[in-house]
C-alpha cells in the first residue's frame, strides 16, 4: 500500500512544480498569491498523505497546523496587495 | 526508486522558490516566493523524518514571517507604493 | 455568562477531538479531561469577545448544527462535483465568458453570510468578490455569464445554482 | 539578454546542485555515540516520551535558557526601536 | 478489495482534479478565472484525497481494532474541515484585494462592481 | 479602511480554534512532536489574525499591551524559577526534581514506543508550558509594535 502513496506523493509534488512556474510566470503580485494559495493546498494534502504512508497522526497535525496558519500569511498579503494597510 | 524521485523533486522546488527570491524585482513577489521555499522546506523536514522541525518551520513561516515582511515591506515603502493608486 | 459558556464547550469539544484515545474514561484519560478543562477556560476567557460578539444565541441552537451536516454533506457535495465537471471542461475547452453580477439573496446575519459566500465561492463557477454589509448584496464572478443574466440589473439567487436552492438552506441554518 | 543570462546561470546552478545532490545519502550520519546515547537512556533520564523535547529542556537546559533570552533581547530591542516612531514623546512603552 | 479500488477510484479522481486546477492556473487569461480553477479544483482534489485516506484506515481499523487509525481519520477530517472553510475565505480576500488594487476583469460582459463604484 | 465583513466573521469564528491548537501542542510537548516554542507560535498567529482581519487600534483597545507584556514576563520567571528550585532538592541547575516524586507530571514514563501519559515528564512539560507563554507574548509584541510604528510613520495617507 505504500507504493501507491509514494506515487501519489511524487504526482503532487509535480502540481507544485507546475503551480511554481505560474509563481515565476505571474504578471502582477494577484496572480502569484493565486499560485501561493494552491502550491499551500497542495502541500497539505500531501503531508496528510505523507502521514497515512508512514501511519503517524503526528504529521497529520503538522497538516492542521498548515492548513489554518497559511490563512493568515494569505491574508496579509491580500491586505498588502489591495492597498489597505 | 520513487523517493528518489520524490527528493529530486522537492529539491527541484526548493532551489526553483530560492532562485525566484533572489530574481524578483517586486519585494512583494519576493515575499510571496518565500512563501513556497517555506512550505516546501517543511515537506522537506516531514520526508527527512523531523516533525518537531516541520512544527516549528509550518508555525513560524507560514504566518509570521509573511506578517512581518509584510509589515516591513510595506513599513519602508512611505510613498504608498504602486500598489495602492 | 451563556456566551463564555458557548466558547468554553467549543474549545473542550475542540480539544476532546484532538486527544481523543489516550485513556480509560471512555476514550480519554482523567488528566486529559483536567487540562482540556483549564484550557478551554482560558480559550474561553481569551476569545469570548471574538466568538460570540453579541448576544444572539441563534446558532446554540444544536438542531441547526444537524442541519448544517446535512447540508454540507448532500447539496453542497453534489454541487461541488457538478461545479467541478463545469469548470474542468472549461478549463480543457477554454470556452469562458466572464463577468461580474450582483445576487441579493437577503441574508442578514453574519454567519448567513459567511456560510453563503463560502458556498458560492466553492461551488458553480462563481467566486464572491465584494459583500455589502448592510444591504446583504453580493457581487459575484462568474466564469461564464448566461445571455439572460447580462441585461438584469441583480439576478435572483436560485439561477445561480442548479439543483438545490442553496440560499433558502443557508436561511433555515442561519436564520 | 541580461535576464537571459541570469536565468542561464540559473538553470547551470539548479542542475549542479541536482546532480551533486543524488549522490548523498540523507539520515546516515557519520558519528552515531552521542544520539545512540541519547535515544537509549533518553526516555528513562527525563521521563519524556519526545526524545527532542527532553533534550532541548532537560541536557540542553542551558541552551533554551540563552534562546528565551535572545528572543526577549529582541523583542525589548524591536519595542525600544519602533517607539519613537509611533508614540509620544512622554509615553515611555518598554524599559 | 472493493474498498482498495474504491480508494484508487477516489485517488484518481483527487489526482485528476488537482492536476486540471494546476493547469487552469497556467492556462486562464487573469487573475479572476486563474482563482476560479485554482480554489474550486484543488478544494475538490483535496476532499477526495482525504476521502481515500479515511476510506483507508476505516479499512485497516476494522481488520485490525486498533484505535490509532480512529484518530488519524478524526485528525484528517479536522485538517479537510480547515483547509475547505479557509480556502473560500483567502479566495475572497484574494479576488477583493486584486480588485481593489485595479486589476480590472478585461474579458468580462458585464461588470455591476464598477458601476457601483463609479455612484460613490 | 480593513478585510471586509466575511473575512471578519471567519477570523472570529477560526480564532479559538486555533487557540486550542496551539494550547494542545504546548502541552503535549513531552509525548509528540511540538513543544514550547512551536506552540506558542501557533498561538500568537491566532492573534496576527485578530491583527490582519481587524485594525490595529480596534485591536489594541480590547487586547492591552500589557497583557502580553506581562505573559512574556510570566513566563521568562517562571523557566528560571523552575530551573533554580531544582538546587533546593539538592539536584544540579535544571535537575529534574518533579521526576517520579509528586502528583503532578511525577507518574513514573512507561518504556519503549507508546503514545504516552499526559502525566509524566517531571520539569519538562512545565519549561514547555512556560516557554509557550514567553513566546506567545514575544511574538505578538513584536507584530505589535512593528504594526504601530509603521502606522505612526504612514501619517501621509
Amino acid at each position: 500500500m505504500i507504493d501507491i502513496w509514494a506515487l501519489v506523493l511524487g504526482l503532487l509534488l509535480l502540481f507544485v512544480v507546475g503551480a511554481m512556474i505560474r509563481l515565476w510566470l505571474g504578471p502582477t503580485s494577484a496572480d502569484r498569491a493565486v499560485a501561493l494559495d494552491a502550491v499551500n493546498t497542495i502541500t497539505v494534502c500531501a503531508i496528510i498523505v505523507f502521514g497515512v504512508a508512514f501511519n503517524e497522526t503526528v504529521f497529520v497535525d503538522v497538516a492542521i497546523v498548515y492548513a489554518l496558519l497559511s490563512f493568515v500569511g494569505t491574508l496579509w498579503l491580500a491586505r498588502y496587495i489591495g492597498g489597505d494597510l | 526508486m520513487i523517493e528518489l524521485a520524490i527528493h529530486i523533486l522537492l529539491v527541484t522546488g526548493l532551489v526553483i522558490s530560492a532562485c525566484m527570491v533572489w530574481y524578483m524585482d517586486d519585494l512583494i513577489s519576493a515575499a510571496i516566493a518565500f512563501g513556497a521555499f517555506s512550505f516546501l522546506l517543511s515537506l522537506e523536514f516531514l520526508v527527512l523524518q523531523a516533525p518537531d522541525v516541520a512544527i516549528a518551520e509550518a508555525g513560524i513561516g507560514a504566518g509570521l514571517t509573511t506578517a512581518i515582511f509584510v509589515i516591513a515591506i510595506r513599513g519602508t515603502d512611505k510613498k504608498g507604493g504602486d500598489a495602492s493608486d | 455568562m451563556i456566551r463564555y459558556l458557548l466558547t468554553f464547550i467549543c474549545a473542550f469539544c475542540t480539544y476532546l477531538v484532538l486527544t481523543a484515545g489516550s485513556g480509560e474514561i471512555g476514550l480519554w484519560s482523567a488528566f486529559e479531561i483536567g487540562a482540556g478543562v483549564i484550557i478551554a477556560l482560558v480559550v474561553a476567557a481569551a476569545s469570548t469577545k471574538w466568538f460570540c460578539p453579541s448576544t444572539d444565541y441563534r446558532m446554540a441552537n444544536p438542531l441547526r448544527w444537524i442541519l448544517l451536516g446535512i447540508y454540507i454533506c448532500i447539496p453542497f457535495f453534489l454541487e461541488i462535483i457538478r461545479a467541478n465537471i463545469d469548470v474542468a471542461i472549461r478549463i480543457i475547452t477554454g470556452n469562458i465568458n466572464p463577468g461580474i453580477v450582483k445576487v441579493n439573496p437577503g441574508l442578514k446575519t453574519g454567519f448567513g453570510q459567511l456560510i453563503f459566500a463560502s458556498s458560492v465561492t466553492l461551488t458553480p463557477g462563481t467566486l464572491t468578490l465584494e459583500a455589502n454589509e448592510k444591504t446583504g448584496a453580493f457581487y459575484i464572478h462568474m466564469l461564464s455569464v448566461p445571455q439572460d443574466m447580462v441585461k438584469k440589473k441583480t439576478v435572483d439567487a436560485a439561477d445561480i445554482f442548479s439543483y438545490f436552492k442553496i440560499h433558502e438552506w443557508v436561511r433555515r441554518i442561519a436564520e | 539578454m541580461k535576464n537571459i543570462l541570469q536565468a542561464g546561470i540559473l538553470a547551470v546552478c539548479a542542475v549542479a546542485f541536482l546532480v551533486a545532490g543524488l549522490g548523498l545519502s540523507f539520515g546516515t550520519p557519520a558519528y552515531t555515540d552521542m544520539d545512540d546515547y541519547m535515544l537509549l537512556h533518553g526516555q528513562e533520564e527525563t521521563g519524556s516520551n519526545n526524545i527532542v523535547s527532553g533534550v532541548v529542556f532537560d541536557y540542553r537546559g542551558f541552551d533554551t535558557l540563552g534562546e528565551a533570552t535572545v528572543l526577549f533581547t529582541v523583542v525589548l530591542g524591536a519595542g525600544l526601536v519602533f517607539r519613537r516612531l509611533g508614540k509620544k514623546e512622554d509615553e515611555y512603552e518598554y524599559e | 478489495m472493493a474498498l482498495d479500488i474504491l480508494v484508487v477510484i477516489c485517488i484518481g479522481i483527487g489526482l485528476l482534479a488537482i492536476g486540471l486546477g494546476v493547469v487552469g492556473i497556467l492556462r486562464f487569461p487573469d487573475v479572476y478565472t486563474r482563482l476560479h480553477a485554482e480554489t474550486k479544483m484543488t478544494t475538490l482534489g483535496a476532499i477526495f484525497i482525504c476521502l481515500a485516506v479515511i476510506l483507508t484506515e476505516g479499512g485497516v481499523y476494522l481488520a485490525t481494532k486498533d484505535v490509532g487509525h480512529i484518530i488519524l481519520m478524526l485528525h484528517t477530517l479536522l485538517a479537510l474541515a480547515a483547509l475547505g472553510f479557509t480556502n473560500a475565505l483567502s479566495a475572497h480576500a484574494i479576488g477583493r484585494a486584486a480588485y481593489r488594487s485595479g486589476i480590472r476583469p478585461e474579458l468580462s460582459v458585464v461588470d455591476r462592481l464598477k458601476e457601483v463604484k463609479s455612484d460613490d | 479602511m480593513s478585510m471586509s465583513n466575511l473575512v471578519r466573521s471567519g477570523a472570529n469564528i477560526l480564532m479559538p480554534f486555533i487557540l486550542v491548537f496551539g494550547f494542545y501542542i504546548v502541552v503535549h510537548g513531552h509525548l509528540s512532536p511540538g513543544g514550547g516554542f512551536q506552540g506558542g507560535a501557533v498561538i500568537a498567529t491566532a492573534i496576527v489574525l485578530l491583527m490582519v482581519a481587524y485594525s490595529c487600534d480596534e485591536v489594541c483597545t480590547s487586547l492591552s499591551k500589557n497583557i502580553l507584556k506581562n505573559s512574556e514576563t510570566l513566563g521568562l520567571l517562571l523557566f528560571i524559577g523552575t530551573a533554580l528550585f531544582a538546587l533546593t532538592a539538592g539536584l544540579a541547575f535544571f535537575g529534574n526534581w518533579i521526576l517520579d516524586t509528586g502528583p503532578l507530571f511525577a507518574t513514573p514514563v512507561a518504556f519503549g514506543i507508546n503514545p504516552g501519559n499526559l502525566n509524566t515528564g517531571g520539569i519538562v512539560p512545565v519549561l514547555n508550558i512556560a516557554v509557550g507563554i514567553e513566546v506567545l507574548g514575544a511574538m505578538g509584541l513584536l507584530i505589535l509594535a512593528m504594526l504601530g510604528g509603521m502606522k505612526g510613520d504612514g501619517d501621509a495617507e
